[in-house]
């Protein structure tokens, strides 16, 4: 055996990882699909090709852990075990949406669930799940804050404020960096050195790992390892995983042929499909597979036609008095 | 007459950025995107292969270091533009728009003039939320040392870019996303429109409306309907609202004696109180009736098309103001609108009825 | 009659924080400096001994981030106190004041609310310059689910900061440098002075002089002047300018029918215009002549003596504004000045006489 | 002789650096001596004891390279060749300072000598320098921006983000970093982790180097390194040098007796002042550094005088046209 090779991964967690991701994939490609149609007023940052990472950093978190994202967290906030309907109902700005509508697919939030929150303001999450586990080391819990962000948001200055503060105090921070090589159409040598950020994440003091994020088990493993430094009060850790977003940066199409990545470029990595390779490892069968299919099928519809019967938000939400708690 | 040439806001403000760099190769783009296929809703494309990598640049997500490195560049004799897909981006920039860019100038005793344009959009539609479609034209019109530009028609879109660029300060030149797709006759040669003067769109004799950017489209349109019934109004584009073309403001109360003004922000601390205090603290006896001002509610901007629809304020909001200040009755509007055939189709949410989202 | 307990406004916050932190034990206080031996100009001093390490922070040059890792300590249900010793500093957490914290509470559908306090100090003096000077009130009381809170009183400063404190939105909290140093009876106990409530610090007839911190000292001092002119002034101390107290304003104006609004910022955009256009777009009739503002002059901060001597308003700018107001003669006003032994030896750009600079 | 070691510095180098040293140590001690007399009505920040980075930096650049400070940069000024008189007059306030005397101290320009600007906001002026070397790059220009920075400053994102720029168009920009040991009164462990700042710049991608910077003559030779890299067009280089401030952090007074730090502490670092232990590498004689003194003296007092002498600037320039170019 390989020096330093994780243990495997026991097949329940596979099921669950795998439940996780398909059902992620189906919600996605459903919004896709359904997108043109209209009803779905606001931006939508789909994560399909990515959701590997979604699901196996998920699997290795206890319900308790907290979970923030930012403008690309379907996949985030799904993982975490946020309500379905809410989210759908919430990008069709509906009265039912985890936000009441007010927030549309880029604020979702489930608080029974422990999602915390997204927002698209590229890093704007960061120091507030930075904040979520300084309040918890206050207060003496035990929860660990997870924050996901993609490679483009390290370039945001608050982001080396975060690692920098999350350090000093060894807060239970769990940074999770989803490599796509794009923020929106600008590829990474228009945007960053030739350097690695797990590097700056080193040097600043954090326990630091990389690995493939279409490979959902070894995110899976990753994670609860670094989930043991954390957890042992050792301080945050900084994770990287490299993936692929299939679709445009924003809304339901595909944009490859627009000019900013090659065909080849998406075909390569359209082969690396972290739900087929998941499948592979799973030898799941067949019935089982369609089943599950199937069974997520009816959910989603579901939420979809819980969505679409839902009221919007009455006129009386425009009201000054509701931009304060009281 | 020669034909005219009718383009959209955006590419009208492609071509200022194109001609300015031809004529003045100390001018420069930066932003997010702005190399990138989309180009920026369409006002950067093709720039990059026509004035190479070395002027058309990309930039990393940090808005604050590259603001800041921006003004080193203008402090160089360089002409930045620097460009922001969303105005709430460059709330990370404030620090270096107001500490540095706004107060080199003067706090240095002269010496160096910060010649930069920072183009921000700002607007409406689509759900964007509450993080991607601020109006915080106020907040940069209180520091002194900005510009504050906010064109509405195509035309000027082009000649205040124009002049933003030659003009020696920092300039925050707004364009709200839907006067892009605004279309109007434009000037094909290069031209500058002077910063800090109003543009009268409709002559009018009972009140005036103020108003700037995608507002005063609507303002105009508004005054347009009202003359069914029997009202004159003249309509003021600011285009520039930091500084005020007071002049113009007040030789149009003079003639109307009423006023409305029509922002695109929240109400509360908004520029439209501003321009009320400018002309009640030196003029008010010009004023027959209160003065009005029409904005957002103050609350955060929600993303849902069932509350943007009561959020927004919109031709018919115009209309029944005007008819509140000069206590006419205002039960007509519904109908006249309802019999506007160019206002059918559109939902409250879209620049035009062919917008698909999702951006 | 219980005797007076005379403190500083210093004192007076210090004791509202010790209190606060006493009696609730989600209350925590981070700051740059805070724990250290000067303790934010006396405000903080001691706390650290007193409740540890773990409710009493230093933090890291890094104005963003802390301000949003102190949102996610208030939905996790703390109630944190963040320190900024120059407003200025704040600038570069504008993305997470504006962008977050205002609108956590309405954009994810009311489910949690930021119980937050960020204190800033801003005034003027000892050749501060312009980037640790500003006061930028009007730029906070424009954002939708800001508080603004700008005492002026000892007392108020305590009682404002207790309510700031137990108020569950985020507050921003000014104080001038200057009512540090000014003294007034403070009671013992812990109280809260609701925010949003006006307080009329002096009766009058003639005219209404609204304004808020350090102006309102100086406000009142001109009105007590103003009385050997004959002049009664009636002068409201704002507390809060968001939200304002607009019916205590309407009732004064109602009264003396003249207004004067005194600010400490540059008057363009300023909160100043904000009032006057609340005054005159629902009730001008009450005004028996032109409303007037002062502020700065818009033009950023100098640092030399020699100009900040008539860069900011003063006692005797506010007399002179009155006696225009009212069209009285202003000429005794240098008489009465030079008069009074209590403005004497003080220079212009220090707090007292015995201020020797140089933070 | 020892690998890597630097040649010895030459003498005329050795000469003009302790120039520069003892002409900042003595205009700022005359500084800390009269401010008392309320003249100066500005806050001041002192770099008496941390004068070796600035004297050592600055003898290793040419004319045109530019210089940027932020709130402690008299030092940096007056090595760079900054005027005194418009210096000591900035500082009065008066209409012959640097800037009209509408900065004060903390607001330094020259031009002449490509003293670029100092501002008090920290970390404000490092991405303007970095401007400052983009504008060079694009104009085909040769010269290197220098920015001083403080230690405290490195947790500001805008540093971060700086770095991240600089590396990725191969900037010719010098960070010069002053670890002192403080910000204001807080000690490093308040504010960062066990964490090496040059292994930051690193990561980035930098050249990076650090040193005593009480030892003028280590820090000069680190400079030339440093810039061969530069000017060789391979990317920004970092150098962090060791040094403490004396006086307090802002005024003209000692402060050890306040709590923050202890007198052992400052006792310790003063015996490594640079000044000293340059001149002991000097070997001047008594009477070249006499004549030096007082030839310095003289300099001194009539920048002095002549501040005292120019008159305040005229209410004039309380024009809000001012605020702008024309
Ligand atoms: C402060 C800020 N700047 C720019 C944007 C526009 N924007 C939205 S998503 C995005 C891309 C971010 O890239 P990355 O972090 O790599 O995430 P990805 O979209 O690749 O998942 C950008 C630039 C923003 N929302 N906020
Ligand atoms: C953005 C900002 N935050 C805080 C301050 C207050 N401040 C002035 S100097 C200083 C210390 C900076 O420390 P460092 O960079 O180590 O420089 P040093 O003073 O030690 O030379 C601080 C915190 C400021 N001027 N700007
Ligand atoms: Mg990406
Ligand atoms: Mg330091």
């Amino acid at each position: 055996m390989k020096k330093n090779m994780p243990k495997p991964v026991e097949g329940r967690h596979i099921q669950r990882i795998y439940k996780t991701l398909l059902r992620i994939r189906m919600v996605e490609e459903r919004i896709a699909e359904i997108y043109p149609e209209q009803q779905m007023r606001c931006p939508v940052h789909l994560s399909i090709g990515q959701e590997g990472i979604a699901a196996g950093v998920c699997e290795a978190l206890e319900m308790k852990d907290t979970v923030m994202s930012g403008h690309r967290a379907h996949a985030h906030y799904l993982a975490k075990g946020g309500d379905l309907k809410k989210m759908i109902a919430e990008i069709y700005g509906r009265e039912t949406g985890c936000c009441l509508g007010r927030g549309g697919s880029m604020h979702l939030i489930d608080l029974q669930a422990n999602f915390r929150g997204s927002t698209p303001i590229v890093g704007g999450t960061i120091p507030i799940a930075v904040g979520l586990a300084w309040a918890a080391k206050m207060k003496n819990e035990k929860q660990v804050s997870v924050i996901f962000l993609g490679e483009g948001t390290t370039e945001e200055g608050v982001f080396h404020e975060s690692l920098n503060f999350a350090e000093l105090h060894k807060l239970r921070v769990l940074f999770i960096c989803e490599d796509n090589l794009y923020s929106v159409y600008t590829p990474l040598d228009e945007r960053q050195p030739e350097r690695s950020r797990t590097g700056i994440a080193k040097a600043n003091g954090l326990y630091v790992d990389s690995g493939d994020g279409n490979k959902a088990l070894e995110v899976y493993a990753k994670t609860q390892k670094a989930l043991d430094y954390i957890r042992s009060d050792k301080g945050p850790a900084f994770l990287e995983f490299s993936t692929y977003r299939w679709r445009e940066h924003c809304g339901p199409n595909y944009d490859n042929a627009i000019g900013y990545r090659t065909e080849e470029e998406f075909e390569m990595w359209k082969k690396k499909d972290p739900l087929v390779q998941l499948e592979k490892i799973g030898k799941f069968t067949e019935q089982y597979k369609t089943s599950l299919r199937s069974k997520l099928d009816t959910e989603i519809s579901e939420a979809f036609e819980f969505a679409k019967q839902s009221s919007y938000p009455k006129k009386s939400d425009i009201n000054p008095n509701l931009a304060y708690a009281s | 007459m020669p034909r005219k040439r009718i383009i959209n806001g955006a590419a009208a403000i492609r071509e200022a950025i194109d001609q300015s760099m031809k004529k003045d190769s100390s001018v420069f783009i930066v932003g997010e995107g702005v190399p990138d296929p989309k180009g920026v809703f369409g006002t950067t494309l093709g720039l990059r292969k026509k004035y190479t990598k070395n002027r058309v640049w990309d930039m990393p997500l940090s808005e604050n270091a590259m603001t800041g490195t921006v003004i080193g560049a203008a402090i160089s004799g360089m002409k930045p533009i620097l460009v922001h897909q969303r105005l709430d981006f460059a709330l990370l920039s404030l620090d270096q728009i107001i500490n540095n860019a706004a107060k080199w100038f003067y706090m240095f005793g002269g010496q160096q003039s910060v010649p930069l344009v920072i183009r921000m959009i700002i607007g409406h539609g689509w759900g964007q939320g509450a993080q991607h479609s601020q109006n915080l034209q106020a907040l940069f019109a209180h520091i002194p040392g900005l510009k504050v530009v906010m064109p509405s028609q195509p035309s000027d879109a082009k000649g205040l870019l124009i002049a933003s660029i030659q003009d020696p300060n920092p300039v925050i030149f707004l364009e709200h996303r839907w006067i892009h797709n605004a279309t109007g006759d434009v000037p094909k040669k290069l031209y500058a429109t002077p910063l800090g003067k109003a543009n009268i769109t409709k002559k009018g004799s009972d009140i005036t409306i103020i108003s700037s950017s995608y507002m005063a489209l609507e303002a105009l349109r508004a005054a347009q309907l009202l003359e069914s019934l029997n009202i004159s109004a003249e309509v003021v584009d600011l285009r520039t609202i930091s500084p005020l073309d007071e002049a113009t403001i007040i030789r149009s109360i003079k003639k109307t004696g009423r006023l409305l003004v029509v922002d695109s922000a929240w109400t509360n601390g908004g520029i439209a109180g501003e321009i009320i205090t400018r002309v009640v603290t030196k003029h008010m006896s010009l004023l027959k009736t209160m003065p009005a001002r029409i904005g957002l509610p103050n609350l955060p901007t929600p993303s849902s098309p069932g509350l943007t629809k009561y959020y927004y304020p919109n031709i018919e909001t115009i209309m029944r103001s005007v008819c509140d200040v000069l206590k006419k009755d205002s039960s007509p509007i519904k109908k006249i609108l309802a019999e506007d055939p160019s206002l059918a189709a559109v939902s409250h949410d879209v620049p035009n009825a062919s917008y698909m989202g999702p951006f």
